[in-house]
């Protein structure tokens, strides 16, 4: 973990809701994909925890959807703008475990993190195909910087106005050795309830710190109680333990 | 940094700046960030007798100024907290640490203070009598002076390390319920904890904690701890760890001319993990900012006159 | 604005928000800025058998969030707020207003509310037990649920007005002290009023209060009000009126959904003037927000599965 | 009263810890000079209260000291930046009743109230003598423009590093008709106590609304319980109850 300044260059609105922005600053504490950094915002005292998109040396890229006051603070800030950032935090994927062909699955504002993961299955020479759902056609963000990385690329939505109709596990049968996923909770049971392959899983918490300090992001696996923020956000598919 | 030396029931500090129970865990994160040495001490996550998992998720809320948190004591429990964390602890930090212990019954706390007595690395047993006595009705040990002087007579009898009772704000009394503790005992108090505080979600209309209810801490209760820590400093004669939303040396100074001899620092370490490194280095512009040449001497300056 | 009318004790208000009292004065100031007939209604300040000038200044300190006041009930006292008051009053709002009423013995509460009783004006009476008892050891009315419940039942002897009584927040137990007043025959329960809080200037060393301790509120405070009104609206049959830290349309919201059937605005007046308005302009666009058709109907949502 | 967003055009430091604001907006609520603004500040909860030092048309000036964080804030404040400002607030000084020479006697930053009001004293066509008084000289500020509107000026220091050594008192005997003061209380009591003429007084006191609806500023005057906000800040020599 590292404590940094990030200044803003720059702030894109990909879809009604969803900005890309780039922040440039130093990266060296992000090891891994599927790694978040936790944004401190002026006048809210929590600080904000998003999923890196994609990180180069001293450049960092984040995909967020406004829900709230905190994410509409954030699409309001400008080139220039900086931001009290701290990077390197959780586990991240483990890339080691993927085999030769990797599924990655995402839903809504779960893709971002797949978009270092498939950069970094691809460099390491292996076959991706991303499979990335959305509500509705308007929503659909990121389907052509996948391609541009080299995977191969389905569309799902939940109205059929654009690729597959229906949810991401529609899509999910494709022959891949090992599956990474994010997303909301429901679709992540979908998609464990549908996996034949073994696969990682990526969860989100409300948080405290962050950093695995203060136990407010805890859940329980099959290995013991686990921090989302510092054991997590990842885990694997044999670790988890579905809550009620 | 000689003007910033606290003593603290015989044990003196290097300086007053203690993290709170709860928001340091066991000091590893923040010792991959400083050297934790520069502490006064620190006091660790709230240990029980056996493990706990604590409360189901949401834990967190955030407020304005300030979070709530219902972690709800989640911890491995003493004997691994003595046979698994302080012996890790013991690679990053040298000084005394605070032992921070819960219970849900008399025999709880004395059972679990005994075990943490006998820690050479335990300098302080800091009682948290804000957990529900679940022999007595489920309200807290902490909102009646009876039960409150009933922990800190058990914790006395089997400890010769300071023990230090931390009160609940959650009281009409606070005065009575610190003397009863003194009365009992008790070597120093410590307050506040966190005051019980609740949010909803607008969009699911429902309580954002799953519990409903959860600890409200951070900068917006400041006003109510710092009130306390000057009533019950008023009105004892042992020393009185201030600590509610303390976040800056200023915070700090404040929380002692109120009458704290020393100082826990809460959710600030959460949104800045650097919160108390930036405090203890910040405290000595401050002190000259405004004439302090010692702390020691500040302690309960409000008072007077 | 159908979907804004609640019913408060039998009486209707045209929307939920209702400036508190204390921060309102007898509303000259605000009419010259706007039309205050917009209002739910309001609460006037805290009125006593004796005319009062109240504490000694400073009475007010800033907090991170909010503030501290130590007005200590400046009133003209209850003849001439009927005098001269209520007259002014009548010319610049034409609905029924809030009579807060405040006391120092039983006897004093149930004159001055058998005065304002006979006030057409007048459409609730807003009981503060928070005072003092200057007969029974200087303790507040409000810190037991017997002496809360025994100011009920000497208003509710002399007035058919619907009687509210406006509970402190400085308890262990509200809920508690709320079902007391209930059971003593109150019509509504009106909470919180002020947490006792306390700050101390650096530069002098000394509290900036003149009487060293004063009543803290603001959004700091939202957290432990909304609380407290979830807690006493799931206990009481009878209407909650929520406050604590309000100062947006979301967070009326929020108190209604915690149970409140109304919500007053307290120190958010004082920092915006036009606090009161903006938010009764901002309901409907937030209501659409939240998918919220009538108010009413989602008083005390939160509670529900 | 009125409520406005000014628009900072210059912000400039006169002295170590004194500085110049001048703002643009409705200035159409200041009717007298004495009269003050109340400021929000982002991040502080209660607005900050400070005199009317000179207005006009759209524009207002204001002279602040630096004591605390709020003054602080505002000292860092650039040309553009805008806050949002109750003008219009507390009575202010009654000129009907200074005769055909009025003495001004300003301490520290109770000097920038006489400004407006040396203006439209000398503007009627009266005589105008002022007493500034500071520590030493390096706190001075304002004297060439008292001067530059006519008025006979004399600078007192504590030090005697500038003027007349001692305080305001010192320079007191001037033969003046009528006299108004503003400045640190004991200074006010000084004046008091020295006084011949009858005069007009401007108190300070922690402010919860500045407009007169909470109390909080309120004090005994021989002529009934007067909210130094609304009633005040200014009183007239003969109303005044010194406390304790
Ligand atoms: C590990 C992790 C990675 C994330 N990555 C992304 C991402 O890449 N893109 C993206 O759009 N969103 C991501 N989120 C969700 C994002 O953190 C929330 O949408 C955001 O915190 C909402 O803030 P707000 O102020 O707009 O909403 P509000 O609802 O006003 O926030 C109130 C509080 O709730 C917390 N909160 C609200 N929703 C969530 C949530 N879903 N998860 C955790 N805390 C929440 C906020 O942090 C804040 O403390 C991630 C969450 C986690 C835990
Ligand atoms: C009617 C009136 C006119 C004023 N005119 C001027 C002026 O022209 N120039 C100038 O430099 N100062 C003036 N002051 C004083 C000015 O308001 C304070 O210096 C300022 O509020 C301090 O704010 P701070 O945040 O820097 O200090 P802090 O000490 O951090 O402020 C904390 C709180 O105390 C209040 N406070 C602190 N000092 C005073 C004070 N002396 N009077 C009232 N409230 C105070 C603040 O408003 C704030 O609420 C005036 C005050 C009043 C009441
Ligand atoms: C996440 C969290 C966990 C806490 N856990 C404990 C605990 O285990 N034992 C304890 O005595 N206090 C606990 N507390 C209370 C703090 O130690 C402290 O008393 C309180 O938060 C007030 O300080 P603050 O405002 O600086 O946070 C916890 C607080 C937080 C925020
Ligand atoms: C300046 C001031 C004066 C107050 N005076 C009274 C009063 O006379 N009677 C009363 O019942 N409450 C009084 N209150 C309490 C408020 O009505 C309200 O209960 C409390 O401030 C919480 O609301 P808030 O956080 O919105 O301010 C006063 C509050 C303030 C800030
Ligand atoms: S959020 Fe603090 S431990 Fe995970
Ligand atoms: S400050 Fe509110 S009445 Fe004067």
């Amino acid at each position: 973990m590292k404590q940094g300044l990030f200044e803003v260059l720059k702030n894109k609105r990909l879809t009604d809701s969803v900005y890309e922005m780039t922040l440039a600053g130093d990266t060296s504490a992000i090891t891994a994909p599927g790694q978040f950094v936790n944004i401190r915002l002026d006048g809210f005292y929590l600080r904000r925890p998003i999923s890196v998109c994609d990180c180069e040396e001293g450049k960092l890229t984040i995909v967020y959807k406004t829900v709230g006051k905190g994410t509409e603070y954030l699409a309001a800030a400008k080139t220039g703008d900086k931001f009290d950032v701290l990077t390197g935090l959780g586990n991240g994927y483990d890339l080691a475990l993927s085999g030769s062909s990797a599924l990655l699955i995402g839903g809504g504002v779960g893709v971002p993190p797949l978009y270092l993961l498939a950069k970094r299955l691809i460099s390491e020479g292996k076959s991706v195909k991303v499979i990335l759902g959305f509500n509705t056609a308007s929503e659909v963000f990121y389907e052509e910087e996948f391609k541009a990385l080299g995977a191969s690329v389905t569309v799902t939505t939940a109205d059929g106005t654009k690729g597959v109709k229906g949810f991401v596990t529609a899509a999910m049968d494709c022959g891949c050795s090992y599956f990474y996923t994010c997303g909301p909770e429901p679709m992540l049971k979908a998609v464990y309830a549908a996996s034949k392959t073994s696969g990682q899983f990526s969860f989100e918490e409300r948080m405290g710190c962050g950093f695995g300090a203060c136990m407010g992001c805890s859940c329980k696996t099959v290995t013991g109680y686990k921090r989302i923020c510092k054991d997590g956000p990842v885990l694997r598919k044999e670790e988890i333990l579905w809550q009620e | 940094m000689a003007g910033m030396k606290v003593n603290l029931c015989s044990l003196e500090l290097d300086n007053p700046v203690i993290p709170a129970s709860g928001t340091f865990g066991f000091g590893y994160e923040f010792a991959e960030l400083y050297d934790i040495n520069i502490l006064g001490t620190f006091s660790f996550k709230g240990t029980t007798r056996e493990p706990r998992f604590g409360n189901p998720t949401p834990r967190i809320a955030e407020c304005t100024a300030g979070m709530i948190n219902s972690v709800g004591l989640q911890n491995p429990g003493v004997d691994k907290v003595i046979s698994e964390e302080l012996p890790k602890l013991q690679k990053v930090f040298s000084k005394k640490v605070m032992a921070n212990v819960s219970g849900f019954s008399v025999e709880d706390y004395a059972y679990t203070c005994e075990k943490l007595d006998k820690c050479p690395q335990v300098g302080w047993l800091e009682v948290n009598v804000s957990c529900p006595n679940v022999h007595g009705g489920g309200m807290s040990f902490g909102t009646s002076p009876e039960s409150a002087a009933e922990v800190t007579k058990a914790v006395k009898q089997i400890t010769t390390k300071p023990v230090i009772i931390k009160l609940s704000p959650n009281v009409t009394d606070i005065v009575s319920i610190a003397k009863a503790c003194e009365e009992a005992g008790a070597d120093g108090i410590s307050l506040i904890n966190t005051l019980l505080g609740m949010r909803i979600d607008l969009k699911t209309k429902k309580p954002v904690i799953a519990i409903v209810m959860g600890g409200f801490s951070g900068p917006a209760v400041f006003p109510v701890a710092l009130r306390m820590v000057y009533q019950v400093s008023s009105a004892v004669n042992v020393p009185v760890i201030g600590m509610g939303g303390v976040s800056s040396a200023e915070d700090v100074i404040e929380m002692m001319l109120a009458g704290a001899s020393a100082v826990e620092v809460g959710a600030a370490n959460l949104v800045d993990p650097y919160a108390c490194k930036n405090i203890i280095e910040a405290l000595p512009e401050a002190m000259k900012k405004y004439g302090i040449d010692n702390l020691e001497d500040i302690i309960g300056g409000a008072r007077n006159g």
